[in-house]
Order: C-alpha cells, then sequence, then structure tokens
C-alpha cells in the first residue's frame, strides 16, 4: 500500500432543492485501499458515489483522481481514467447478451470502442478477457443468455464481471451483495478478494457486516450526509454512534 | 414505331387523374366532363373515324410519384396520348416525362401558368392562372394609377396569382402589392387589418384550401368589403357555402360554371351530365375540351406525335366556353372567361352571371 | 395598439383551441406514454357526427352548438375509449408499439372520414353572435374566440381537479411508472386508463367542435392540421404536464400570430421556438424531472 | 391447528414461454411466517408472482379454501393479500404520502401502525418517493403491504440492502404483522429467517425440495448447506480459484444436480 | 431436467422475451438478432452466397419476362413494372437507413425525410445550378452528386449536433421541428428554387441519356437496384462494428455506457450521419428515378411512412426493412388499382366505402401487424420456429381476464 491518494474529495457538498444531500466530505484514499462505506439508508453513500463517478455533480467541493481534478468531468471520461462501478440496482443492457455486456466494457477499456473499422469477433482479445471475466465469476455458462433473463444474484455477478473486464483502477461497488443469496456470498466476496488483489482501490457501500469486516482496511461511516468517522474496523465497530445509529442490536 | 401501326387499330389513351386523394372531387368534375365532350365530339359513337379509343383511367392519389409510376408503365406499354390530373404539380412531372419519352400530354385543370410553352408535347385544356388574373382586372377598368393588393397564401400558387397581377395589370400601370399569407396560418383577422390599412382599389384574393372560409369570415368581420372591391375567383359548387356573410359582397372572376356560357355545346354537356346524375362543374369544360383534343389529335394526326402535335396547334374549335384556339406559339388555350357574383336561392348560394370577357381581352402574353 | 390587442387576443384564442387538443394528448402522453397520432382522428369524428347531430337538430343556433358539442365530447370520449379498450391494452406497456398502432389507426380513419365525407370540406352554420365581432379599444375581436378561450379555461381546471383531488387521478399517475404493481395493490388499472383515454377524447370532441366553429367547416383533415401544433405545445409544455402545455400553448399561439403577421413565418417560429425551449429546457417549459 | 390460508397444488409459472416454477405444491398455515427460501435463480419471485397472477401460470392456488388462481391480480389482492415486491417497486414520481395513499384499500387504513413503525418515512410523507434512499424505500413497500387489514402477506426480501439496525427494526415488524396475519417471506437473511420462521419451504431449479419446520432446516448445517449453499464461516471459502468450482467444492456430495445447476455451475 | 432439455429454445425464447421486456425502453421489438454459436460458424457463408444469388436473380430480372398477376403491373421486363420495382427498392433502402437509426440505436427520429429530401431537391438543385457551366456534362453530373453528397453530410451534421443533445420524445420532436422547417422552405418555393407544392422538375440537361426516357427505365432499374445494395453492405458494415454494438448498448442504458467510459454521443452522432447520408444517396436515386421530386418527400407524413414501413417489414430484422419497403410500396400500388376496380364498385356501401380507401386498408393492416406480428413480416418465421403462437404479454393479458 502506498500512500498516494489515488482518490480524494475535498469539502464535498450537495444540495437539491432545500434539501442538503451531503455535507463537507473530504476524504482521501491510498492507492490500493479497500474502504468500506457503512451507513444507515439513506446517509449519502449511494449519493457519494455518485458524485465521485460523475453522475451527479456536486454543488460544493472538489473530487480528484489520480492528483487530477476531474470535478467537472462527464462521467465517460473519469471512466476512462480507470473509475468503475456497480450500481445499487443492478444496471445492465438487458436486450444484450451476458457476453456482450462484457465484451463492450473490455471494448472501452482496450480503446477504439466505438470504432467503425473494428468488427467483434468471437476469437478477438475482447472477447477473450469478457469470457474470462464471465468465467471468474462463474457467468460462463449464461454467455448467450440475454442479460434480462437472469435472475437478481446472477445480474449482480454479472456487473462485477464488467468490472473485470474493464479493469478498473479505482473500483465502487454499491452494496455487491444485496440480493445474494447467502450460499453465493463467499463466492463474491472472493471475487472481490480478487479484484483488490490486483492492486486496485475499492470502495464498497455494504450492509453486510460480516463481508464488509472480513474485507476492507479502513471503514468510513456517513451519517445524515456527513462523514463521521474514517478508520479500523475495529475501532469504527467500537463506536457508540455507530452502534446505535447503525448496527443496532444485531453484533 | 407510332407509324407503323394501321389506320384502323385503336388509339391507346391514358388519363391519369386523381380518384381518391384530396383533389378527388375535381377530378370527379373532370372525368364526367370528359365523358360528356367525347360523347359530343365523337356523336355518341366513341370513335373517331372508325377507330377506338382505348381510353385507360388511372388513379394519381393526387401524388406526383404515384402518377410519374403511372405514365412510365402506359407509355411503356406504347400509349399515344396521355391526359388528365387537376394537381399542379403532377402536370409539370406529367410535362416532363411527355418530353423525355416524345409523347403527347393533355393537361387537365391545373391551372399553373408553368405547363404552358414547358415544351412542345405539352398541351393544356383548361385555363390558367395568367387568365384568371386579367378577368380580376377586368373589375377596376383602367388599371392605371390604381393599387391593387394581391391577398394570397405563400405558395406556388399563391406566388404565381402575385406574380401574375404584377405582370398583367402592373404592366397596365397599377401599383401591386402581395400580402402574403404563411399556408398554414389559421388566423387571418390581423391581416385583414393588414389590408385595410393599405387602401388599395382593389383586393385580388387568390386561396385554395380549407381556410378560405375562416378566412372570408376574417375579412367580412373586419369590414373589408365596406372599404374596397375584393375580387376572387369563384370557386367549384362544393365551396359556394365557403363565403358565408360575404358572399353577396365578392366580385368574382370565374372560369366556368353551370349555365355560364349558353352555348350549344354547354347544353348537350349538361344534357350529358344530368343523365348521368351529375351537375356541370368549373372542371367540367376542362374535361370536355380534353376530349375534343384528343378526337382533333387523332382525326388529324396521322398517327405520329408530331402530326397530333400539328393538328393541335392553333386548333380553334367551338367549345362549352364558346370559341377556344389552342395559341401555336405556347399551347396557351384563349378562352372567354366570368364575371359573376353569388346570390341566395333559399339558403343556398348561387352564381349569376355578370358579364363575359372576351377570349382576346384575357390572353396571356407568349410564354418562353 | 389596437393591431397588438387584436393579434394578441387571436392569439388567445388559437391558443384555447390547441390547448383543447393538446391537454388530451399530454394527459394521455404523461398518463401512459402514449404519443396519440390518432388525436386528430378522435377530434374529427367528434367534429363530424356533432355537425351532423347539431344541425338536425337546430342548425346555427346556439342550442344546435350547445347540442354539437355534448355530442362531440361523447363521441370522443367513446371512440377513444374503444381505441384504448380494442387496441392500446393489448400492448401493455409496450410505448412505442402502442404510438405506431396510434398512427395506423390516424392513416385508417382519415380515409375513411374521406370515403364517408368526402375530401372536400363541409361548410358549417354557427349562432349569429359568434359570427359577430366585440369591440376592444378599437380592435373588432371575433366573438368565437371568447367561447374558445372559455371552454379552453373550464378544461383545465376540470382535468386539474380530477387528477388531484380524485382517487383516479392518484391511480393514473402511479400507473404510468408500474402498471403491475398498481395491480398488485389491488386496483383494477385498465379501467383507469380507459378513463384517461375517454377523458382526452372529450376533451378533443370538444375541440373539435369548437374548431369547426372556428374554422367555419368539418373536414376529414380537421384533426391533422392542428394536431402537429398541439404535438409542439405538449412538449414545449413539457410531456404530461397540463398546466405546461396550457401555458405553451398561449405563448405559441400569440407569438405564431406577431410572426405571422410580421414576417409570414410563423410555423418557422413556431420550428425554432420548440428546438430552442428543447436544447435550452430539455424537459421543456413544466416538465418534470425524470 | 386450523386449515391452511394458502393452498398451492401443482403450481407452474411461466415467463416468456419459459417455465420457472414447476409442479410446486405447498401449503402455509393460518399463522406465523413460512419462509420459501432457495438460492438465487430457482425460482422464488416467480412464486410469488404465480400466486398472485403477475405471471403465466397454471395449477390450483386456494386462499382459505377458494379458489384465486383464475382471478386477475387485482382481485387477488382485493380478497386479502398484502404484496412486497422484490425490487420495491415504489412509484418514484409520487409522494410517499401517495403511495401510501394509493395502497390503502380497507375503511380504516391503519395509519398509526405505519407511523409508529417507520417514523423515518413518515417524516418523509412530502418527499418524491424516487428520491428516497434504497433503504427507505423498501419501507415504504413494506408500509404498504401493512396498511391493510390482510389475510395474507407475500413478501419478496424485505431486508434487501437494509442497514443492519434497520433489519432488526423490519424483522420486528415482521414479528409483529406475523401476530395477527400470515406470512409468506422470502428471505436471503438467515438470522432473520431463524427469528422469525416457524416453516420453511426450499425450493431448487423451480420444485420444491424441502419442507418441514424451520429448526429441521435450521439446526442441520448438512441441509443448510445442501440447500442454501452456506457453509458455517462465511470467510473460509477456498481462496485459490473463487471461480466456478467453489460452490461445487463446498458441497461435494450433493445428490441435489439441479441445486448445482441452477446458479453458476456451467457445463 | 426439464431445464436441460429446454435449453435449446432457452435462447430464442429469452431473446424474444428481452424483446417485449425491454418495450418500455426505447425500442419495441428490440432486434432478436442472437445466434447460437454453433449456428454462426456457417451461417455467414451462407447468407453471403445467398445474398449474392439474391442481387445477381434482382440485377437480371429487367431481362426476364416474370409475371405476377395482381401483384406486378406487367411482365418484369416492360418500364411500369421496372420502374415500380425501382421505387420499391429506393424506399427499401431509405427504410433500411432508417432502421438502421431506430431499430439499431434507438432514435426515434421524426425527421428522416428532411435527409431524403435534401438529397432529391439537392440534387435537382445543383444540377439546375450547374446547368449553364461550360464543363463537359459528365463532369457537371458527377460534380452535382458530389455536391449533395456534401450538402447532405453537413446537414446531417448540423441537425444531429442539435438533436441528439435531447433524447427520446423531445429527440423525436426536435428533428420534428427541423423536418418540419425544411418542409415549409420547400413549400414556401424561395426564389423559385424548389418549385413549391407544384415540385422539382429535373433539368436533363447535364443528366445521362442512359438515365432518361421510359426506355431506359431499366437503367434506373439498375441504379436503383445498386443504390439499395450499397446502403445494404454500408448498414451491415456499422452495425456489424463495435460501433454498432455500441450503439445498440446505447439504446439500452445509456448510463452503463457512459459508465464504462464510452461516450454515447459520438456513436449516436456517427449513426445519425451514416444513416441521414444513406437517406440522401436514395433521395438522389429518388430524383433521377421521378425525373423530379414532389415536396410531399419532406413532410412528417413522409417520415411516418418510412416508420410504418420499417415496422411493417420487423424492427428487428435488417432485411425486414427491405421487405416492408417492397411490400409497402407493391400493397399501395395495388390498392390503388384494387379500390378502383368494379369489384369494388358493386359492393354495399358498408364494405365499398373503406376499400375503396387504399390508406384505410394500409392503416388496418398495419394496426394488425403491429397487434399479432410483434417482429413485423421478417419475423414471421422466427415465429414459426419457436412455435410461440402468442405473445407473453398477451398471454399476461389473457391471464388476468
Ligand atoms: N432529489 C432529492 N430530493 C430530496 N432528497 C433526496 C434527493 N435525492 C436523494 N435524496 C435523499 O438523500 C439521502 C441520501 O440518499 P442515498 O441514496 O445516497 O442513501 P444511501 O446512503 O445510499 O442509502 P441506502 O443504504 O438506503 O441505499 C436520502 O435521504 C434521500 O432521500
Ligand atoms: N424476465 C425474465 N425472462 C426470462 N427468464 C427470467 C425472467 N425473470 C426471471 N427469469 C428466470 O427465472 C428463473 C427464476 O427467477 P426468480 O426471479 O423467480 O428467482 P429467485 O429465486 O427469486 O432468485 P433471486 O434470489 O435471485 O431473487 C431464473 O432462472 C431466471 O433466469
Ligand atoms: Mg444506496
Ligand atoms: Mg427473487
Amino acid at each position: 500500500m502506498t500512500d498516494h491518494a489515488v482518490l480524494t474529495l475535498e469539502h464535498i457538498g450537495l444540495r437539491i432543492g432545500g434539501a442538503r444531500i451531503l455535507q463537507d466530505v473530504s476524504l482521501q484514499v491510498p492507492a490500493g485501499e479497500m474502504l468500506g462505506v457503512i451507513g444507515p439508508n439513506g446517509a449519502g453513500k449511494t449519493t457519494l458515489f455518485n458524485v465521485i463517478s460523475g453522475v451527479i455533480r456536486p454543488t460544493e467541493g472538489t473530487v480528484h483522481l489520480d492528483g487530477r481534478d476531474v470535478t467537472a468531468e462527464p462521467i465517460h471520461r473519469r471512466a476512462a481514467a480507470g473509475l468503475g462501478r456497480t450500481f445499487q440496482t443492478s444496471s445492465l443492457f438487458p436486450a444484450l447478451t451476458v457476453l456482450e455486456n462484457v465484451r463492450l466494457t473490455a471494448q472501452a477499456h482496450a480503446g477504439h470502442a466505438t470504432s467503425v473499422f473494428h468488427t467483434p469477433r468471437r476469437s478477438d482479445a475482447a472477447t477473450a478477457t469478457a469470457s474470462a471475466a464471465l468465467a471468474e465469476v462463474g457467468l460462463a455458462d449464461r454467455a448467450d443468455t440475454v442479460a434480462s433473463g437472469l435472475a437478481h444474484g446472477q445480474k449482480r455477478k454479472l456487473e462485477i464481471a464488467m468490472l473485470i473486464a474493464m479493469d478498473p483502477k479505482v473500483i465502487l461497488l454499491d452494496e455487491p451483495m444485496a440480493g445474494v443469496g447467502s450460499g453465493d456470498v463467499p463466492a463474491i466476496t472472493e471475487v472481490i478478494r480478487g479484484l483488490h488483489r490486483g492492486g486496485r482501490t475499492v470502495l464498497m457501500v455494504e450492509h453486510h457486516m460480516e463481508v464488509v469486516l472480513g474485507l476492507v482496511d479502513r471503514v468510513a461511516v456517513m451519517h445524515h450526509g456527513e462523514l463521521l468517522a474514517v478508520d479500523t474496523p475495529e475501532a469504527v465497530m467500537a463506536n457508540p454512534t455507530v452502534q446505535s445509529a447503525y448496527l443496532g442490536e444485531s453484533v | 414505331d407510332a407509324d407503323s401501326s394501321d389506320a384502323g387499330a385503336p388509339v391507346s389513351v391514358s388519363m391519369i387523374t386523381s380518384q381518391t386523394g384530396p383533389l378527388a372531387a375535381y377530378g370527379e368534375a373532370y372525368t364526367k366532363g370528359f365523358e360528356a365532350g367525347l360523347d359530343y365530339a365523337t356523336d355518341g359513337t366513341g370513335t373517331v373515324d372508325g377507330r377506338e379509343l382505348d381510353i385507360e383511367w388511372l388513379d394519381d392519389q393526387g401524388n406526383p410519384d404515384t402518377a410519374v409510376s403511372l405514365a412510365k408503365d402506359v407509355i411503356g406499354q406504347g400509349t399515344q396520348i396521355i391526359a388528365g390530373t387537376v394537381v399542379s404539380g403532377i402536370a409539370v412531372a406529367l410535362a416532363e416525362q411527355a418530353a423525355q419519352n416524345k409523347i403527347l400530354y393533355i393537361s387537365g385543370p391545373a391551372a399553373t401558368d408553368a405547363i404552358t410553352g414547358v415544351n412542345e408535347y405539352t398541351f393544356r385544356s383548361g385555363r390558367q392562372t395568367f387568365q384568371d388574373v386579367a378577368t380580376a382586372g377586368t373589375f377596376i377598368g383602367d388599371p392605371a394609377g390604381k393599387k391593387v393588393v394581391v391577398f394570397a397564401q405563400d405558395t406556388a400558387f399563391g406566388q404565381g396569382n402575385l406574380a401574375g397581377v404584377q405582370a398583367v395589370l402592373g404592366g397596365q400601370g397599377a401599383t401591386v402589392e402581395g400580402v402574403l399569407v404563411a399556408e398554414d396560418a389559421t388566423e387571418f383577422t390581423p391581416f385583414a387589418q393588414q389590408l385595410l390599412a393599405a387602401s388599395p382599389d382593389l383586393v385580388f384574393v387568390a386561396w385554395a384550401g380549407a381556410s378560405s372560409g375562416a378566412m372570408w369570415t376574417a375579412l367580412s368581420q373586419q369590414g373589408v368589403f365596406d372599404a374596397v372591391p375584393v375580387v376572387t375567383g369563384l370557386g367549384d359548387v362544393a365551396t359556394y357555402g365557403a363565403y358565408g356573410d360575404a358572399s353577396a359582397d365578392i366580385s368574382f372572376l370565374n372560369h366556368y360554371f353551370g349555365g355560364a356560357a349558353g352555348t350549344d355545346a354547354e347544353a348537350a354537356m349538361t344534357e350529358y351530365l344530368e343523365a348521368e346524375g351529375a351537375v356541370p362543374d368549373l372542371f367540367s369544360p376542362d374535361g370536355f375540351v380534353a376530349a375534343q383534343m384528343i378526337v382533333q389529335a387523332v382525326r388529324e394526326g396521322g398517327d405520329t406525335v408530331d402530326g397530333m402535335i400539328g393538328a393541335l396547334e392553333g386548333y380553334t374549335f367551338d367549345s362549352v366556353k364558346g370559341e377556344i384556339t389552342v395559341r401555336a406559339d405556347d399551347h396557351a388555350m384563349i378562352q372567354p372567361m366570368y364575371q359573376a357574383k353569388l346570390v341566395q336561392d333559399g339558403a343556398d348560394w348561387v352564381p349569376e352571371l355578370i358579364d363575359t370577357i372576351d377570349a382576346e381581352t384575357v390572353a396571356p402574353p407568349v410564354a418562353g | 395598439m389596437s393591431t397588438v390587442l387584436l393579434l394578441v387576443i387571436t392569439g388567445l384564442g388559437l391558443g384555447a383551441l390547441y390547448f383543447l387538443v393538446a391537454s388530451g394528448l399530454s394527459l394521455i402522453y404523461g398518463l401512459m406514454g402514449v404519443l396519440n397520432f390518432a388525436h386528430g382522428s378522435f377530434l374529427t369524428i367528434a367534429a363530424f357526427i356533432g355537425w351532423e347531430v347539431g344541425r338536425r337538430v337546430s342548425d346555427g343556433t346556439w342550442w344546435g352548438l350547445l347540442i354539437s358539442a355534448l355530442v362531440g365530447m361523447i363521441v370522443g370520449a367513446v371512440v377513444a375509449a374503444a381505441t384504448e379498450y380494442f387496441l392500446i391494452r393489448r400492448l401493455y406497456e409496450r410505448h412505442i408499439e402502442q404510438a405506431l398502432i396510434t398512427v395506423g389507426l390516424g392513416l385508417a380513419t382519415v380515409a375513411l372520414f374521406e370515403g364517408i365525407w368526402g375530401t372536400d370540406p363541409i361548410y358549417t352554420a354557427k349562432p349569429e353572435w359568434l359570427s359577430q365581432t366585440t369591440e376592444i379599444l378599437g380592435a373588432k375581436i371575433p366573438n368565437d374566440r371568447f367561447l374558445l378561450i372559455a371552454c379552453a379555461a373550464l378544461v383545465l381546471v376540470g382535468i386539474v381537479l380530477f387528477l388531484q383531488r380524485t382517487r383516479y387521478g392518484l391511480i393514473i399517475r402511479a400507473g404510468v411508472e408500474n402498471r403491475s404493481m398498481v395491480t398488485a395493490l389491488g386496483i383494477d388499472v385498465r379501467r383507469s386508463f380507459t378513463i384517461v383515454f375517454a377523458i382526452g377524447g372529450a376533451a378533443a370532441g370538444l375541440g373539435g367542435v369548437l374548431a369547426s366553429v372556428y374554422y367555419g367547416y368539418v373536414s376529414a383533415h380537421l384533426g391533422s392540421v392542428l394536431l402537429i401544433f398541439a404535438f409542439i405545445v405538449t412538449v414545449i409544455g413539457g410531456l404530461g404536464s397540463l398546466t405546461g402545455a396550457a401555458i405553451a400553448s398561449v405563448l405559441v399561439a400569440v407569438l405564431q400570430q406577431f410572426a405571422n403577421y410580421y414576417w409570414g413565418a410563423g410555423d418557422f417560429v413556431v420550428v425554432i421556438a420548440l428546438a430552442a425551449v428543447l436544447l435550452i429546457r430539455p424537459r421543456g417549459l413544466m416538465g418534470k424531472v425524470a | 391447528m386450523s386449515e391452511p390460508i394458502l393452498v398451492i397444488e401443482g403450481l407452474n409459472g411461466r415467463i416468456a414461454g419459459q417455465q420457472v416454477v414447476e409442479d410446486v405444491s405447498f401449503e402455509v398455515p393460518a399463522s406465523g411466517v413460512t419462509a420459501l427460501l432457495g438460492r438465487n435463480g430457482v425460482g422464488k419471485t416467480s412464486t410469488i408472482k404465480s400466486i398472485l397472477g403477475l405471471i403465466d401460470r397454471s395449477g390450483s392456488v386456494r386462499l382459505g379454501g377458494a379458489r384465486i388462481d383464475r382471478l386477475p391480480t387485482h382481485r387477488i389482492v382485493q380478497h386479502g393479500v398484502g404484496y412486497v415486491p422484490e425490487d420495491r417497486e415504489i412509484f418514484g414520481s409520487l409522494s410517499v404520502a401517495e403511495n401510501l395513499r394509493l395502497a390503502e384499500r380497507d375503511q380504516r387504513p391503519r395509519r398509526e401502525l405505519i407511523e409508529r413503525l417507520f417514523p423515518d418515512i413518515h417524516a418523509r410523507r412530502a418527499q418524491r418517493a424516487g428520491t428516497l434512499s434504497g433503504g427507505q424505500q423498501q419501507m415504504v413497500s413494506l408500509a404498504r403491504a401493512l396498511v391493510n387489514e390482510n389475510r395474507l402477506l407475500l413478501v419478496d426480501e424485505p431486508t434487501k440492502g437494509l442497514a443492519p439496525k434497520i433489519v432488526d427494526e423490519v424483522a420486528v415488524a415482521l414479528a409483529e404483522a406475523a401476530a395477527t396475519v400470515p406470512i409468506l417471506l422470502v428471505e436471503q437473511n438467515l438470522h432473520v429467517i431463524r427469528k422469525l420462521a416457524d416453516r420453511v419451504v426450499v425450493l431448487s431449479g423451480g420444485r420444491v425440495v424441502f419442507t418441514g419446520s424451520a429448526s429441521d432446516l435450521l439446526d442441520d448445517d448438512a441441509r443448510i448447506q445442501r440447500y442454501l449453499g452456506v457453509h458455517d464461516a462465511a470467510d473460509d471459502a477456498p481462496a485459490a480459484a473463487p471461480n466456478d468450482d467453489a460452490p461445487a467444492a463446498a458441497h461435494p456430495a450433493a445428490p441435489m444436480a439441479s441445486i448445482a445447476e441452477s446458479t453458476e455451475e456451467p457445463r | 431436467m426439464t431445464r436441460q432439455e429446454t435449453q435449446g429454445t432457452e435462447q430464442q425464447a429469452t431473446a424474444a422475451a428481452s424483446a417485449s421486456s425491454t418495450g418500455s425502453s426505447s425500442t419495441g421489438s428490440a432486434p432478436t438478432r442472437k445466434t447460437g454459436p454453433a449456428a454462426s460458424a456457417r451461417r455467414p457463408l451462407v447468407l453471403l452466397i445467398g445474398g449474392i444469388a439474391l442481387v445477381v436473380g434482382l440485377a437480371i430480372l429487367p431481362l426476364l419476362a416474370i409475371d405476377i398477376p395482381g401483384v406486378l403491373p406487367g411482365p418484369t421486363y416492360t418500364p411500369g413494372t421496372l420502374q415500380l420495382l425501382a421505387y420499391a427498392m429506393l424506399i427499401a433502402a431509405l427504410a433500411l437507413s432508417y432502421r438502421m437509426m431506430f431499430g439499431l440505436a434507438g432514435l426515434l427520429s421524426f425527421g428522416h425525410a428532411l435527409f431524403f429530401a435534401a438529397g432529391a431537391y439537392g440534387l435537382g438543385m445543383a444540377l439546375e445550378y450547374f446547368a449553364p457551366v461550360e464543363w463537359p456534362s459528365e463532369l457537371i453530373f458527377l460534380g452535382s452528386i458530389l455536391v449533395t453528397l456534401v450538402f447532405g453530410v453537413v446537414l446531417a451534421a448540423t441537425v444531429g449536433s442539435l438533436a441528439l443533445r435531447v433524447t427520446g420524445i423531445s429527440f423525436a420532436m426536435v428533428t420534428l421541428a427541423f423536418a418540419q422547417a425544411g418542409s415549409v422552405l420547400i413549400r414556401r418555393n424561395p426564389g423559385g428554387a424548389t418549385g413549391g407544392d407544384e415540385g422539382l422538375s429535373l433539368d436533363i440537361t447535364n443528366v445521362p441519356d442512359a438515365l432518361v426516357g421510359v426506355l431506359n427505365t431499366r437503367n434506373l432499374y439498375w441504379l436503383a437496384l445498386g443504390v439499395l445494395v450499397f446502403v445494404y453492405l454500408v448498414v451491415l458494415w456499422v452495425e456489424r462494428s463495435r460501433a454498432g454494438h455500441v450503439a445498440e448498448a446505447t439504446r439500452e442504458n445509456e448510463l452503463r455506457v457512459r459508465v464504462i467510459g464510452i461516450r454515447p454521443y459520438q456513436v449516436k452522432f456517427l449513426i445519425f450521419i451514416v444513416a441521414s447520408t444513406l437517406a440522401a444517396i436514395a433521395g438522389m436515386g429518388y430524383l433521377l428515378l421521378q425525373s423530379g421530386a414532389s415536396p410531399r418527400v419532406a413532410t412528417a407524413d413522409f417520415t411516418l411512412t418510412i416508420l410504418v414501413i420499417v415496422v411493417l417489414g420487423g424492427v428487428g430484422y435488417r432485411w425486414g426493412a427491405i421487405v416492408g419497403g417492397i411490400v409497402y410500396t407493391l400493397l399501395d400500388q395495388r390498392l390503388t388499382a384494387l379500390a378502383g376496380s368494379d369489384f369494388i364498385a358493386g359492393l354495399p356501401a358498408v364494405l365499398r366505402v373503406p376499400l375503396s380507401e387504399p390508406l384505410f386498408i394500409l392503416g388496418t393492416l398495419f394496426i394488425l401487424v403491429v397487434l399479432f406480428l410483434p417482429g413485423g413480416i421478417a419475423g414471421i418465421p422466427q415465429r414459426i420456429r419457436s412455435g410461440r403462437k402468442r405473445h407473453p404479454a398477451e398471454s399476461e393479458e389473457a391471464a388476468d381476464a
């Protein structure tokens, strides 16, 4: 782990209408870190991811990716610079096959994604990357299924396969385990760990505390749009506010 | 190839006009007029010097593309004469086909000036915009020093009328102004104001289409008729109701209405139409004339297109509207025109003849 | 001065007519996502039948006009409801296909009307007062414009109240978003959609009868003429926003009047306005944030 | 024990011509929570939707003795079936209050209950539901089902995406509801099942593979592992090859080939 | 084990399902072009040979005397038939270009006619403008074509860059607005350049003799066939390319495309320009074939007609647009003949009135296709193969009825 911060948020604030959704969020994520983001429902976690990935522009503050100010950059530019994400409810290309979903991301990563002079083939590098990514999450046998025909859990896996094929430097995972059967949680956990092991920086919103604690280096706690604390898992778990506002009696 | 056919063989004639589409009603009048004219010109035999006329009726749907396809089809099958259409755009396209393929074409009621003199193969059987305009000019006596405002839609038809007025009345010393209204406009009240503001000696209205009712209402509501004489062309029977309260105030120039001419040919036509359950209408004479021209072309034309052209150029004959001449230079139809007014007859309005304008008075300048 | 006033008030009258057509269009689009190309036909058939009945009862009188308007609204509602019931409903939430169906219906019905009533416009009579003018500050305003404005205002208020005050309004708004979930709450959502169509059709029907008063004729193309402006107004106002459609109707019509009068380019200006509004505010003037 | 509230016999469900529920038969007793379990994609959601008539189905479904398998969805619901769908399916363009108002079927809807259970969404009555956070939306969805007096609740993964504390609260709410109305619950969270469920039905490959009391399943690690693929500690999955072999390795002796098939087993 | 047994059909079924389940997104019947991996190896060759054979067959048609009474006006060598077929092929080419935009990229444009008209009027005006120039007439002809092409591209780029700033219905309306402006401009007849509502007639001074006159209709036929083949190949090329796939993905989920690092705008812009330019090329063919252009081809109604054609043929299939274009043109022609026939005239009014209106029959037919043949004409084989008698939505309806 290096100390170089690959992602830096400075005084991020967001107001929509009269509502304050995010407030003075500052955060530095060193390269290679796995950071868990937790907080009660509605704390602003997804919104924060939207700000980082460019889906929403913050009303205050800046986002730096790899030392570069990307606050004003459009989504695709950030993605091209190595920022990958998943969505809280699966966001796919429903009419394309599973393989095509992944291949598109592989192509985007390899460049010339929108070229008229390249024709995708079963044998090309992007397809190989895509197939490998599908195998990694265990969807190889559904490669030719149309994505809308997948069950919920399978869609979550497909999203992760798309990330693998995209090979981003920084990954934002928004509740990757939501709706995943308990039986598959370990496998997906491993896939995520694999993603991280490649030296990538991962930010993960997740409510499954076992998963979070087993994976992350640090935990950021959000509450009412503010960053309450960023600390080691143990310290966060011991924090009485976290206990009462987020965890309740269950742990 | 046309020469090779022996003298007794039937002559193939293709009549292309709107049986469906927006101008189907005009097409109907033209068709009926044609049948009456054929009956008249062939003395009920339908044959010319013993030769059958093999007449095929085709529907252009008001669509130039359809018309061109039909024309190509019948030309390919060896038709010798094409006639018809009430739509100016189609007439222009058919004239082009006639020239490309060296075939005789006799245009129908389409009024566009563009057809006159367009090429040597194209004739017309009706009047043209210029003649309308010239007739309008007869309402103000000597145009010199007068101010004429043309109130028209901003379409080829409206622009043509404005150009016509400028050429005819402007040429005679009148000041001509145009108030052209966007074709899609639906509100005419402000334009009525504009007409009043111009304080002209004559307003010439050239209007086509359904919006004329609203336009007339606006003119009458804003008091245009009280201030200035208004002239327009009297349309077909279906439009007599369109002028509303303004009906009695408008001076109409007219190509034809049932009973305007009082000729033998008209009597024959009326009799024929009534037997068919139809009434004489604006474009009945056009069909009638077309039939007469075709008969003339077949009778005198010697089965070649050049022969037929020769037979028609300078041809003078008696028709519904009286004596008509096909001017040799540009194939313009030199024919009389009418001044008319509408009078109330029970709940309906009917036209009444004011004056017949001599053919030469309203003859268009030679085109080309 | 009187010209400007004339332009403004006649613009309002025209805007009222646009709104009568656009209200149904906007309602149906906003609530069901169906871009209804057959809306013009609802209007036309209502105008024709309204006229046929009205003139038989009492031609050219207020009484006849009232009958025409009522008949027109009923016909519009019935035809629209039947369209929804027999055609649109089968295509369960497939909005593009639904729009296509209405395209086909629009084509077919205009041809049918031509077959029945002919291609020529049929000129209609109206009560004496409506063909007269009222002078306001030197401008002679045709009286039928006032009738149009009044009717449009009533329709606007009526529909807004319906949507806000009735449970149907709520069901309809929810059903647009997720029809099967509304069903899963124990509500027969299909009936609500039929009602929306019927209301839109009734507004169009009223618009049809008033359009025949305004233009002075009925014809198979009465609806198509208005439909394109109604579309434009609906979009400028913000799809699905009734008040937006009302505001846009007035703006567009008044703008059109001025542009037509001063530059002879009303339709151009409307088109440019549409493009400009959409490029600056893609959701239209009052469109909901997605 | 009294008559079961819901009796399903030979239920088949199809989506787009593909059979996703096959000959499913089970009963839901007139009280308590029956959990419908199984791994991703086995057809739990589809079973619930078949019961409600939201997808093309055949077979017999009886609610309190009366056949409901031919009725349209809205009539089934009117017979007293509450539904909490898998993806919340709240109406995003409506306000929270409107969402709730729409769901009210009863003469006297239980508004106080909702206020008490979910003070947060009560406070956000006027907010557009589409802008609520995922968890808040889930609460609206639950509230919609609880606002009426029902004879049966069909609840599909109510705790998905909820913060641990809220999971507890939802569980409490469900437990409270279960005191008065029987619930058929689809749930992945074993803690919640342990806390709530009286009986379990396990699906695999669109078929029922196990029915029994909750403790029969939950106290038997081998069964849990076989039917749900869960083994004791979440963290000790094979680290080297976190791919297609992992689940198979986790239950090498699993007799039900269809379990593996229905998840991620290739070939 | 039922699951395994159903594997073979599952793929088709799910593909079809996606076509319906995405109905609420941008396109109704999304392309169902998925083929199994095994089949795909052999199919291109078969398709290639079949395609070449078809083109050759069409090319020698003017030399044959095939007569299909009731469908064609006469034997295939006659000018009337060749004219009709050539017209149908140009309309098919136009429909094909529209399908690329609507079917592939999900761009529902109501302004496609504008570009067709730009090709037709552009070439017509260019030829007229060049008429007095002292160049050899071949050079003038080619020069005019080039100028028109450039004009088409520039126009497409201008309209596209503005219209693509919005999406969905707004996009449809902006394109409609531009087309409407174009249509108004053409009808206004500025400076007498367009002929207004009377249309533009072709100035044949610099048009090669081989393309003038009824006797040369078969040359025009070959020209139209050439245009169609060219458009097809370009469309095929673009659709198969990465850009084509991204366009498809953009139609499905635009945000997601951005999140994986692709700017959807570029692809949409590309598709818009290519489709529009192809439309302009078809428009040039139309001008030559008709020896003129009528303002009808610039109207929104004409775009709607193209939309109808594409849907009739099947949005999900490239050749659907071709089949649609040809079937529509032939139907339109034949129904007119039927409408005027004595048989119809002899019917009672209830039947006669509707049946004598060709547009009524076409509109009704179109409705029936949308309702009962969601894949269009080209989708019929697929429906027969997959054996599905009913659309999923219909069965859903049936279920709650
Ligand atoms: N447009 C908006 N208007 C008002 N409030 C909004 C808007 N958008 C989001 N919010 C509010 O912002 C807060 C943050 O939402 P966000 O989706 O980021 O939460 P979250 O932390 O991801 O929660 P969860 O764990 O439930 O997904 C919520 O309270 C939500 O209601
Ligand atoms: N729209 C659809 N089209 C085709 N197949 C579908 C569709 N929806 C679901 N399926 C298939 O039906 C099967 C059952 O899906 P269902 O959603 O009922 O599973 P589930 O048990 O609820 O899974 P999860 O735990 O992931 O929610 C899956 O294999 C899925 O692939
Ligand atoms: Mg969230
Ligand atoms: Mg499920």
